[in-house]
């Protein structure tokens, strides 16, 4: 069934918007937003706010009611690939699939400098809670901090034997993010490496639906918990027999 | 929720106690000739309250739709023995010397099947015994539905202070209902369904459960009973009783305040001057209304609402800070008299300023604070911003928040949450969601610095509280130099002025005649010890 | 030139939304919410907040850029059909055209109480600083205040020979508004005074370019001045040579 | 703006005067070794910012692109005399012998047609001479942008305190020039463009105006001149001097603040521990690199900010409030010993506790008074909660506006003010525009608060504020027993370890032989009292 917003009533497809134009506050600019809006698909669209700023822009804030609809139903939801594993089970699967122990190798690359997400998975402290991949017996982190390029992740991944390869990316502003999991997914190609990790990259604004055109074997997004990610490298490992590696 | 222990700070302003004083009993000498309009005097809404409380309930078919019963029986007993001595007995009569059953009679006499006989001697006397019998019963339905209160608070559990109070106003109970039960899951305590627009000018209360109201859905007992019983069952999930309002205001006024006492309703907007100012109802109509309708709410354990909030709307916040603060007097005196408890008083206030004002936040301290000071034992209502609120939905919101702040330091048990498109259109779902969390965050984060600040001796907030007062209490005593028609005339609240004979429903005040009966009102001025 | 939203740099077209869908919290409701984006327009669409309302609803805020642009220049914009006058020469108008006052007859009808709106037009102490109609020495206001029905508006405008009828309407929920407003017009035709009345309306939620479906003179919107409504009443009788009603 | 008279409200707290003396006494024990380790060192980006403050400047084509004159000067520099006697002498005796003017001859040099020599006996005189006139050339440049600056404050006026300051960050200056200037028109008086990722780990100073930055655009020396301009420029049209800040942060941090010098740039973020913490650079050529900036700052009339708010992003800021108190106390020192002014510490600060925690805001209003009572004659820094900022940009407001009141109420000096998009993205001009409207709302309606308020006396804002100077006491202790060295290596900022070898830019650090000449360095030593 179709389904749209829902505002004050079933239907009604109410929704906000803002959006700042580059024309200074006049009656032209209202024709503008109003244009856009009924671009969007906003029926009956309202300015209810237009602040200038300065005299070269302007703001606005509009509600409308939305003609589009969408079925629910029909839409391809990915289901989560792998099964969520209680610690124990996760450090058995590793000791059967490799019989010793996981190499785990975690950087925020290129020039971003941020550990507080990486970290959150990574140490033994955790998150929210759910304690880092630290605390699974069965793996051996090795965490290189940030601003780490791509060259010497490679090269650690190969001198540590790194059965994983973790990349963090925060900064997103001109797709910064986008560029360094690349670099990183072509250094290990470059290097001969890339199939021997299970490569994973996170990050706020990313989501699990870019790791096929990322070539990464997951992404995980906002919220990511160190045991979902540990559930991945376990179900990972055995599903695809990298102990060869 | 994360609501710190909810404390009222006074002591903080160190304001004049002889004046606070002196305008309580200015009040009482104001309120005094109101009362005895309201004794001397009954309206069509009352005797109609009296029928429903005694079971007259229903709907006959009417050229411009379906009339309720309890109008055509009150305007049946109008047209034929009058409505000078009440409702009751001629009603009562004829269930005596007929089927005996209330609703049948009733619907006889709307139906025109039944005449209206004014009976005498013993016949009076019957009619007068099952009206006192029909007294106690409507009493002891009352009593059972604030019992019930009682008992699911004990069971499920009493929400925190302060309470989170939310508006929920589709027009379509039944849209209204997810919404409310939405509410109360993400934190709310109180739910009020305002009504559509027009209904307070209605002479008549709507029956059934209702779909198409304008920017509110209409009251009827059905609504209130769907309501009410939907939040029961979310009550019961969250463990938190959740609190139903809705309005005794209007042509209906104490018709409204029977059904909530019988719905179990916990709170109503009940005000002694809102509908005289904002509907343009006639004032001495609402002051005898008034009177019963608070006699119902006493006994049935409903806290009621006032207005005053509503005033700083037409008129400026700052100069006319003080008319909020003087007819909060006025609405404590009256609701007094007719038997509310200080506990049930939620005056309603907030003293909304413009944002661009300099020290507009410090203003709402003095204000809000000076109220609290003055009702120490009321729980009192504080109300979001709602004039100045334009269509910067992000701004508004900090607005909002602003104003929650004032309620967590001043300490108001009930915090209407405002919303970020109150300039715009009647709440969204989401906009209620939004607002929860705004006040989840400002009294978890901020609410313990009631019991921390105090203000500079002198200041600008004490200095600022102390001219209020004083302003309030010149107000009053001119109000009872002239008494309150005249105020009223004058414009003295809300800068509009009304005449006294003019409005809506004049023509359904009635004076009360020799043998006039109401065993109702009687039971329950008994009950509250207010004979 | 076409322009787009302007985010953090020209023509990124950046653009802030909001809405909730009645679904619960899930994957597959933010797919729903995605897919809505992408009907809008909304290219890489990010959810940057989800929150539950209840066990069946979902709140989302997104932003994303907007594939649609638009060229100011090619829009229509309505111009202001009168000029602004001072109140003196707004008076000589009327005395001129009329040769009397002019009777303005002001209302919120229908079950309309706010008169906040009405009464900065009409009252002498106005809005923002801008005097009411009743200051000006050449009209007679006569201001009905609210809940006033459409009949008892017609018949006041034949009682007291008004020149303009002016309409607050303040409630938009269900189209309210346009219905009182066409109650009016439609009790004003069935007496036979259309035509002879300036007819305007106004209202937060009306525009000027809803006049002409409305069958009104004129609209006033949000913030309507009453030196605008007393400069549109001068030009209108001058233009249209009324006095002779 | 309707910003209420400026107060630095103190005595609120009744804090112990004899603590607080402590810990000054204990930071300036621990600042001695780095004083020290200072004054017999220098780096390579001391080396070029000298050059830079004698004129030279510009790019040779290299390899991967131009490489800075000055760079190539002291890479040259390095390989044939080596570094450890300065980079002015060589340069200068170049100079001196070749055609006399400065650019042509470090060109040269840069370009190898010059080779390096160290001259001897009347050569050096002559070459050390010349460095000591530079030395007072250069003394009269940064002078002459200091007094511009205070003229142009007198012509165009001045901004009432507390100043909002702002963020740009395209990354392309022309695109940061008008949002910069629609910001200053809607009540910005202070702009801040942040440097794209990775410049602080560049060894060099990009050159020319720029537009590719990340999350941030290069700081080069036509960058700041554009927006000093165009700031300038909109200064005029409003009537207030609008403020231009960068940061004296990564192995540059000399070179920028010799830019910053010329270039009147007003405030500098400049922090003795930042760049070691956040972006992993040596500690030894941090404490080195932030001596001899901070003497420029000094002369320059530049403020700087110093950057503790950070430790609680990767630290709790409840667990750990203390050791932004401490890192105050050391900044402080370091930077007095430097010859910086009271009213040049811009101490930074906020700790930004997680929202979701009871009495979050009085906590905060707890440590921000607490600051304000330790440091009541600086231009204090308060910073806007970014960690717990998510993607509901509604509550996100309002969290920023808590944090304005916070500010307002304890008499912050400096407001960055909070972006509701923090969560999200590097901010939109609109997000810009909204947090002026925010804040313009908070300290118009709310600013008098601080001088209305007090604490209750022994209450949960005064105990936690003597909590968290205690625990500042002990932390000083402990560091004053170990050496800064070891404390940073023990975690003890921001919970994060860095090694006294590790990081980037030691191979930058050289031991200042006999023979070392900095005769800008002794200038400024001198014109600042601190020789
Ligand atoms: C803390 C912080 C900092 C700290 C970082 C300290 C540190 N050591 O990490 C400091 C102050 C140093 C900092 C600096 C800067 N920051 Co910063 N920072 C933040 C802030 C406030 C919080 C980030 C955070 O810690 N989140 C908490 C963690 C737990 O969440 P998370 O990172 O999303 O991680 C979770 C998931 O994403 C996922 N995940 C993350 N990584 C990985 C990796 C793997 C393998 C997996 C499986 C999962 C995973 O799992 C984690 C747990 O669920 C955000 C704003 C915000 N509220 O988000 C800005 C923010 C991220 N910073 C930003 C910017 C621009 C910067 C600077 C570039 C500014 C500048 N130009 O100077 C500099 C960094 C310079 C550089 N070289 O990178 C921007 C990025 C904008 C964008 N989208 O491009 C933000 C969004 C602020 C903003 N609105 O402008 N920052
Ligand atoms: C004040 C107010 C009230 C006061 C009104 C007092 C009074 N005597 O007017 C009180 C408290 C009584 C009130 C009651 C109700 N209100 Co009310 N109220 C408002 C409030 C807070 C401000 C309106 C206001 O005064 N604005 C200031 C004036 C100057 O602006 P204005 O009306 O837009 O007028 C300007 C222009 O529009 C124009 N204009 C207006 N009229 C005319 C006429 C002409 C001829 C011309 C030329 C121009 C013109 O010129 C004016 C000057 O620029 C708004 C929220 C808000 N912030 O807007 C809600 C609001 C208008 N109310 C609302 C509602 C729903 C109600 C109730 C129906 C609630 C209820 N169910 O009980 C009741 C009214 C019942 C009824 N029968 O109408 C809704 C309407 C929602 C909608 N869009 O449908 C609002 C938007 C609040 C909300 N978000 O829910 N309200
Ligand atoms: C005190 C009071 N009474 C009544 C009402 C509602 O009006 P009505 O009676 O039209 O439903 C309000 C609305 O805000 C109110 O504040
Ligand atoms: C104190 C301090 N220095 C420097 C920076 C900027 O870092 P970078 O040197 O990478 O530009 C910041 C960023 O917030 C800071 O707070």
């Amino acid at each position: 069934m179709d389904i749209r917003p829902y505002g004050d009533a079933p239907d009604d497809g109410l929704v906000q918007v803002s959006f700042t134009l580059p024309l200074a506050a006049s009656e032209r600019a209202r024709a503008a937003a109003l244009e856009l809006a009924l671009k969007m698909g906003l029926q009956r669209p309202q300015i209810v706010h237009l602040k200038p700023i300065g005299d070269s822009f302007s703001f606005f804030v509009l509600y409308g009611a939305l003609e589009h609809s969408v079925d629910p139903e029909t839409l391809e939801v990915e289901e989560q690939e792998f099964p969520l594993l209680a610690p124990a089970e996760i450090n058995r699967v590793i000791r059967e699939q490799l019989r010793r122990q996981m190499v785990v190798l975690g950087a925020s690359t290129g020039t971003d400098a941020h550990t507080v997400g990486l970290d959150a998975i990574l140490s033994f402290k955790g998150f929210a809670g759910d304690k880092g991949l630290e605390s699974y017996s069965e793996m051996r982190v090795v965490n290189l901090g940030s601003q780490v390029s791509a060259q010497d992740l490679a090269a650690r991944a190969i001198a540590e034997r790194a059965d994983a390869v973790l990349v963090s990316q925060i900064v997103t502003q001109r797709e910064a993010h986008l560029r360094h999991l690349s670099e990183v997914r072509e250094a290990l190609i470059a290097t001969g490496v890339r199939d021997k990790v299970v490569l994973v990259g996170g990050g706020p604004r990313l989501v699990p639906a870019q790791s096929i055109e990322l070539g990464y074997d997951r992404i995980f997004g906002r919220g990511a918990k160190p045991s979902e990610v540990a559930s991945f490298l376990a179900w990972k490992i055995a599903s695809h027999d990298r102990s060869a590696a | 929720m994360r609501k710190p222990p909810f404390t009222r700070p006074v002591g903080r302003l160190h304001l004049d106690a002889s004046s606070i004083a002196e305008c309580r009993a200015l009040a009482a000498e104001i309120a005094e000739p109101l009362n005895e309009l309201a004794r001397t005097h009954t309206t069509k809404s009352i005797e109609r309250a009296v029928l429903r409380l005694i079971g007259v309930d229903g709907v006959s078919p009417g050229a411009d739709g379906p009339i309720p019963v309890p109008n055509l029986v009150v305007d049946a007993i109008e047209q034929s023995v009058g409505l000078g001595r009440g409702a009751l007995v001629p009603l009562l009569h004829a269930v005596e010397t007929g089927c005996g059953h209330i609703q049948s009679e009733a619907k006889a006499i709307a139906d025109g099947a039944t005449p209206v006989v004014w009976p005498d001697g013993v016949e009076l006397e019957i009619a007068v015994t099952r009206a006192r019998a029909e007294a106690d019963l409507a009493e002891q339905r009352i009593r059972a539905a604030a019992a019930q209160r009682d008992r699911l608070i004990a069971e499920v559990g009493e929400a925190p202070k302060p309470w989170f109070y939310l508006i929920v106003a589709t027009g379509n109970i039944h849209d209204d209902i997810p919404q409310a039960q939405a509410a109360a899951r993400n934190g709310c305590d109180i739910i009020a369904v305002i009504r559509s627009t027009g209904q307070s000018l209605l002479d008549y209360v709507p029956f059934g459960a209702t779909t198409e109201g304008y920017a509110g859905t209409y009251a009827t007992q059905e609504n209130f009973r769907l309501m009410r019983s939907a939040l029961d069952e979310v009550g019961a999930e969250v463990g938190r009783y959740i609190r139903l309002t809705n309005y005794a205001s209007g042509l209906c006024m104490p018709e409204m305040a029977a059904l909530a006492a019988m719905e179990r309703l916990d709170m109503m907007l009940n005000d002694c001057m809102y509908g005289i100012i904002f509907r343009d109802i006639n004032m001495q109509r609402t002051f005898i209304d008034q009177h019963f309708s608070r006699m119902i709410h006493a006994l049935a354990g409903i806290v009621i609402n006032t207005g005053e909030d509503n005033y700083l709307t037409t008129a400026d916040a700052v100069d006319s800070a003080h008319t909020v603060l003087a007819s909060h007097f006025l609405n404590e005196r009256l609701g007094l008299n007719a038997g509310l408890k200080e506990d049930q008083l939620g005056l309603g206030h907030a003293f909304e300023i413009n944002p661009e004002l300099p020290d507009q936040v410090l203003m709402e301290i003095a204000h809000a604070q000076l109220i609290r000071e003055c009702f120490p034992n009321h729980p009192l209502k504080w109300m979001p911003p709602t004039k100045h609120m334009t269509g910067n939905v992000f701004q508004g919101f900090l607005y909002d928040g602003m104003f929650n702040l004032v309620g967590a330091l001043t300490g108001q048990d009930i915090i209407l949450l405002g919303m970020m498109t109150e300039g715009i259109h009647t709440p969204f779902l989401s906009d209620r969601d939004l607002a929860l969390e705004n006040a989840d965050y400002v009294f978890g984060a901020a609410g313990g610095l009631g019991s921390e600040v105090a203000y500079a001796p002198g200041g600008f907030i004490e200095r600022r509280a102390a001219e209020v007062l004083e302003e309030c209490r010149q107000m009053l005593t001119k109000i009872a130099d002239v008494g309150m028609f005249d105020a009223i005339e004058a414009g003295m609240f809300g800068d509009t002025s009304r005449a006294r004979d003019g409005g809506r429903g004049l023509d359904g005040v009635i004076p009360r005649e020799r043998g006039y009966l109401n065993s109702i009102e009687d039971r329950l001025g008994d009950a509250l010890g207010i004979a």
